[in-house]
């Protein structure tokens, strides 16, 4: 069974989705029945983890060899993203119980949680895959269930939302498509390996060069990279605040890695940022993303935009990272995918639970409740700082990486953006404890709330005390985000 | 210039002309029979290039499915654009002028059209998949044997998006969305047209048989399991618009649709686990039989049948949705 | 075999007109139910001319049935279009064109 | 160049239309039917992409000796059906905004929304 693995990985999610949609009559099975998913596949990727370092696995479709059927690879540069995904996928399941119990009424909860084990499958198939064309269906297959969830939001905001994110999102694809077109035109495969090889020999080909820039334009839409984010703050601003928790972490790190792989194992670092002009882009974008998005969170009024914002600035460090193209930058890259993903998963969370308890997260709102929502707020400033990057969180570990992969390459104006994003970040996570600890309570507040659940509670604590750990000790995703890197940029590719 | 060449550029033509007056029209009802037309060019071109499979899907879907969905969608909305003030014409032009540019640039690249020289037809793939499937699988259509067997995880990835798109609609209009069904008699059951209906009841049973056909001729000439479905769905909602949606919801009540959309893609899922199970790797139909080309065979036929119930159920929940949805208003 | 080439050809042109007379008065006839009767005519006449004129020309009976039932597909569809076409309009009180009216 | 790549430039022009339809209209249901467009003309390019002059279908028979390639076909027989998912889902939701806000041209609905 274990040469399965990286099928299972895949497969088990995308069964629980129709299983899902059949149980709907059973609210609280529907939601086991992705809690299992979440479970099969997190064991899935620790499982995987553990096997790739005697080298690439790959899985055969239907038992065609490779260039002839499809084929997933599982590497050293997709399991750090595999475990990501899963570990989010599980603590946003233990999380949803409560909050889609709450946010969405009690006909439409089992969809949710149908569309999350689409959403699910959609980004573990899109991290696997080893092929283009098959990467555009999966990348389909997330996105789609995604508007779905957006538009399951309380406010009616959430339908515009959805819908501006379906019309930019499909844009996005559909370049993707025309990328994968062009350089299926001039090379005739669609597979990552095949295509790799075919391509070393066409030198200064503008069909090419068009394939890079149509592939990387779509997917920057799905990454959010400044200017192509304006989806974003939205989207995540308005879905239910389970789907905020989950995509905030999960979504735009598995369109970051798809980068990297086609960056990469695809076209190749030599065509991409030596030729092409991809790390010069990617570095000014990167360096203008953290210093807008840094601003905009400043003037939020709503905690979850103001966390949404944040994360178009904590893209932007990442994609800093990964456009220097080399071994220390992409590791930080790496480093800062999942240290934000468990430290944005947690603000999200977080932000959830003063949903439930408030109905609302306008920072108004939050005024005095520092004292009454002590885990919850508490769980925020932790986590805040580590966005800030004090020492010693996870945001630290990262922005450290950071700073000295960009200190070697040089790129001073980009370490001056680093910073001063920085301090704005600082300003943005005082606001909250401002809002939170140094406001007088409303007068007029109910003094019997109902508890936060402990399940939700439970499952924001996961991911604090797991940044946490990962500012104190680094070496888990260190060595991951060191792995990555050295399957990308290594021989041993793809 | 061949007869092909003048043929080929007239239909281009007509399609850049329709995509224009599509674009100009702010009458929405026009815009969408408009761009139903566009479908049905784009059907014939598709023919013109030997892409007969994919000219069948279009014109079902671009020209059936998606034009009924764009009516129901106008019909709950406003029919009426206003106009595009002259400040948000230029992002788009400006957009649309640097990626035509992008693209006409890199065209300089690609190979010459129809050059039987090109990398794509130079491959290891083209034999493969036109000669080496002869042996292997034994099916004349090798659009069906690539689709079915060589990317079969494309195919069942694209059953999920059809999946993920029932879901979605039923989550935003669906019956869940409004438990009570308080529905009055409107025009859109149209009961009023007798030769209407008497014409319809005669097809109707040779629109289903035309729909088997295509599922299980798919082997042997274009069609296959997504068009019947569509074919299927196409049925349904002309029963429903001619007879009226209680009556085709009698003839195919509700909880069978709901059953029938997760049923398929779990049918198909349930094939590759069955590989696997026998020793093969996901969907590797060689296993199903002792004779891989048998095995093949089955394999196919199961998964496209799969591919048939999915599609056909989810396009039949997404009409009702769009069409009771107006009921309730 | 000479004899049934003409033929062909002869209906072919035939419908061929027929279509082309149908575009033209869809363009050119001065309300709805007239021009609902020129399109009507491409749907009936032009397909049906050309398909007989396809008929003489097959080189297998399969073909051939797969046209006589295209033909019989089309003489039920058309004219039943046309008909729910002009029957919707005059429900919904499309006026009528008279000699010396306007053109709409 | 015009001969052999008139195809692709017509194509191009297509798609433009339809980028520009999405991008510039304020109506979201004139918005579907542009990104209908546009994704019509990726389609066709794929298409265009695998054909072969001379060549037919690529269905096997006996008599044909050149046959157009197969696996664009394939690829574009999915992408029509994730089309029109697409096309479902945002029309499902341009209803339910014109339900909610009484109208489906963005930027009255974005007014609408600062204005409650």
């Amino acid at each position: 069974m274990t040469a399965h693995l990286p099928a299972l990985q895949v497969l088990v999610p995308l069964g629980c989705a129709p299983l899902c949609l059949l149980l709907r009559r059973f609210r609280t099975v529907t939601w086991l029945v992705f809690l299992l998913a979440a479970l099969s596949s997190l064991a899935c990727a620790v499982l995987l983890a553990t096997r790739v370092d005697d080298g690439p696995l790959h899985y055969e479709m239907g038992g065609w060899p490779a260039p002839y059927g499809i084929e997933f690879v599982v590497a050293g540069f997709n399991t750090p993203v595999l475990l990501v995904v899963s570990v989010v996928a599980v603590v946003a399941a233990v999380y949803a119980r409560r909050s889609v119990g709450d946010e969405v009424d009690d006909r439409r909860a089992p969809l949710v949680y149908t569309c999350l084990c689409l959403t699910l499958t959609g980004l573990l198939g899109l991290t696997v895959t080893g092929d283009v064309f098959n990467a555009f269906v999966f990348l389909e297959i997330s996105s789609l269930s995604t508007y779905a969830l957006i538009a399951m939001g309380r406010r009616r905001r959430a339908l515009l939302a959805s819908f501006r994110y379906l019309v930019i999102g499909t844009v996005g694809a559909t370049f993707v498509l025309i990328g994968i077109g062009f350089a299926y035109a001039v090379t005739g495969t669609l597979n990552m390996a095949d295509l790799a090889d075919r391509l070393t020999d066409l030198d200064g080909n503008r069909a090419l060069y068009a394939a890079v820039v149509f592939v990387f334009v779509g997917l920057a839409v799905k990454m959010a990279v400044f200017p192509l984010h304006a989806w974003l703050p939205a989207a995540y601003g308005e879905a239910p605040s389970a789907v905020s928790t989950f995509l905030a972490a999960a979504s735009t790190k598995v369109a970051i890695y798809v980068f990297c792989r086609f960056a990469f194992t695809v076209f190749g670092a030599g065509l991409v940022f030596t030729t092409m002009p991809v790390g010069e882009v990617g570095l000014l974008l990167a360096a203008l993303a953290m210093l807008v998005g840094s601003a905009a969170a400043c003037f939020q009024r709503d905690l979850k935009y103001l966390l949404a914002w944040s994360s178009v600035a904590q893209i932007g460090y990442i994609v800093a990272g990964i456009s220097l193209a080399t071994a220390a930058g992409v590791s930080a890259g790496y480093l800062h995918v999942i240290n934000h993903a468990v430290i944005k998963g947690a603000l999200f969370g977080a932000a959830g639970l003063l949903v439930l308890r408030l109905g609302s997260a306008r920072l108004d709102d939050l005024a005095g409740l520092g004292r009454r929502m002590p885990w919850t707020f508490a769980a925020i400033v932790v986590t805040g700082l580590g966005l800030v990057g004090v020492p010693p969180t996870a945001g630290f570990a990262s922005k450290w990486a950071l700073v000295s992969a960009l200190l070697d390459a040089g790129a001073w104006p980009v370490l001056v953006a680093v910073l001063a994003s920085s301090l704005l970040a600082l300003v943005y996570v005082g606001r909250i404890v401002e809002a939170a600890w140094f406001r007088d309570p409303p007068a007029d507040l109910p003094a019997d709330q109902p508890r936060a659940p402990v399940s939700m509670v439970a499952a924001v604590w996961a991911l604090v005390l797991l940044s946490v750990y990962f500012g104190i000790d680094a070496s888990l995703p260190g060595g991951l985000a060191d792995a990555a890197a050295a399957a990308l940029l290594g021989t041993g590719g793809a | 210039m061949t007869v092909f060449t003048l043929i080929n550029i007239s239909l281009l033509a007509i399609l850049v002309a329709t995509a224009l007056t599509v674009s100009r029209l702010r009458a929405l009802y026009e815009a969408a029979m408009l761009s139903a037309l566009f479908s049905l060019v784009t059907a014939c071109l598709f023919v013109l290039l030997d892409a007969v499979d994919v000219a069948f899907t279009e014109a079902a879907v671009g020209v059936g499915i998606s034009t009924v969905l764009l009516l129901g969608g106008l019909a709950l909305t406003r029919s009426r654009e206003a106009v595009t003030p002259r400040r948000r014409r230029l992002p788009g032009a400006a957009v649309a002028i640097l990626a035509g540019g992008t693209l006409v640039y890199a065209s300089q690249d690609l190979p010459a059209f129809g050059s039987a020289d090109s990398p794509v037809q130079r491959h290891p793939l083209t034999d493969t998949y036109l000669h080496q499937s002869q042996e292997d699988i034994g099916i004349p259509n090798t659009v069906t044997s690539v689709l079915a067997s060589y990317r079969g995880l494309d195919t069942l990835g694209e059953l999920l998006v059809v999946f993920t798109a029932g879901v979605a609609v039923l989550a935003l209009l669906g019956p869940l969305a409004h438990p009570v069904d308080a529905r009055r008699r409107d025009d859109l059951d149209l009961v009023d047209y007798r030769v209407l209906r008497v014409i319809s009841a005669m097809l109707m049973p040779f629109i289903l048989l035309f729909a088997l056909y295509v599922l299980f001729h798919g082997d042997f000439g274009p069609g296959g399991g997504f068009q019947a479905g569509v074919i299927f769905a196409a049925g349904f909602v002309l029963y429903g618009l001619v007879f009226g949606l209680d009556k085709a919801q009698q003839v195919v009540p509700r909880v069978v649709l709901w059953a029938l959309i997760p049923f398929g893609l779990l049918l198909y899922l349930g094939v590759g686990v069955v590989n696997m199970l026998l020793g093969g790797s996901f969907l590797d139909y060689d296993t199903l039989s002792s004779d891989p080309a048998a095995g093949q065979h089955l394999g196919i036929l199961l998964v496209e049948s799969a591919i048939g119930i999915t599609v056909a159920a989810v396009m039949t929940t997404v009409f009702f949705s769009f069409a009771n949805r107006r009921a309730t208003r | 075999m000479i004899v049934l080439d003409i033929a062909s050809v002869v209906l072919l042109a035939a419908g061929a007109l027929f279509v082309v007379s149908g575009g033209v008065g869809l363009l050119r006839f001065p309300d709805f139910y007239t021009r609902v009767h020129a399109a009507g005519i491409t749907d009936s006449a032009g397909a049906g001319l050309i398909l007989l004129g396809l008929l003489l020309r097959t080189p297998s009976w399969e073909t051939g049935v797969r046209l006589l039932v295209i033909m019989l597909f089309l003489a039920l569809t058309g004219p039943t279009a046309s008909y729910v076409l002009a029957f919707a309009a005059r429900r919904d009180g499309v006026p009528i064109w008279r000699e010396g009216d306007p053109r709409r | 160049m015009i001969g052999t790549h008139y195809v692709y430039w017509l194509l191009f022009a297509l798609m433009m239309i339809g980028l520009y339809v999405v991008i510039s209209h304020g109506n979201l249901l004139k918005k579907l039917i542009g990104l209908t467009l546009f994704q019509v003309g990726v389609f066709l390019f794929f298409i265009s992409i695998g054909k072969v002059d001379g060549g037919s279908a690529p269905i096997v028979s006996d008599d044909v000796e050149t046959y157009s390639h197969p696996l664009p076909q394939v690829l574009i027989l999915t992408a029509i059906v994730v089309g029109v998912a697409t096309l479902a889902v945002g029309l499902g939701l341009a209803v339910r905004i014109f339900e909610t806000y009484g109208t489906v041209e963005e930027e009255d609905v974005l007014e609408r929304d600062t204005t409650p």
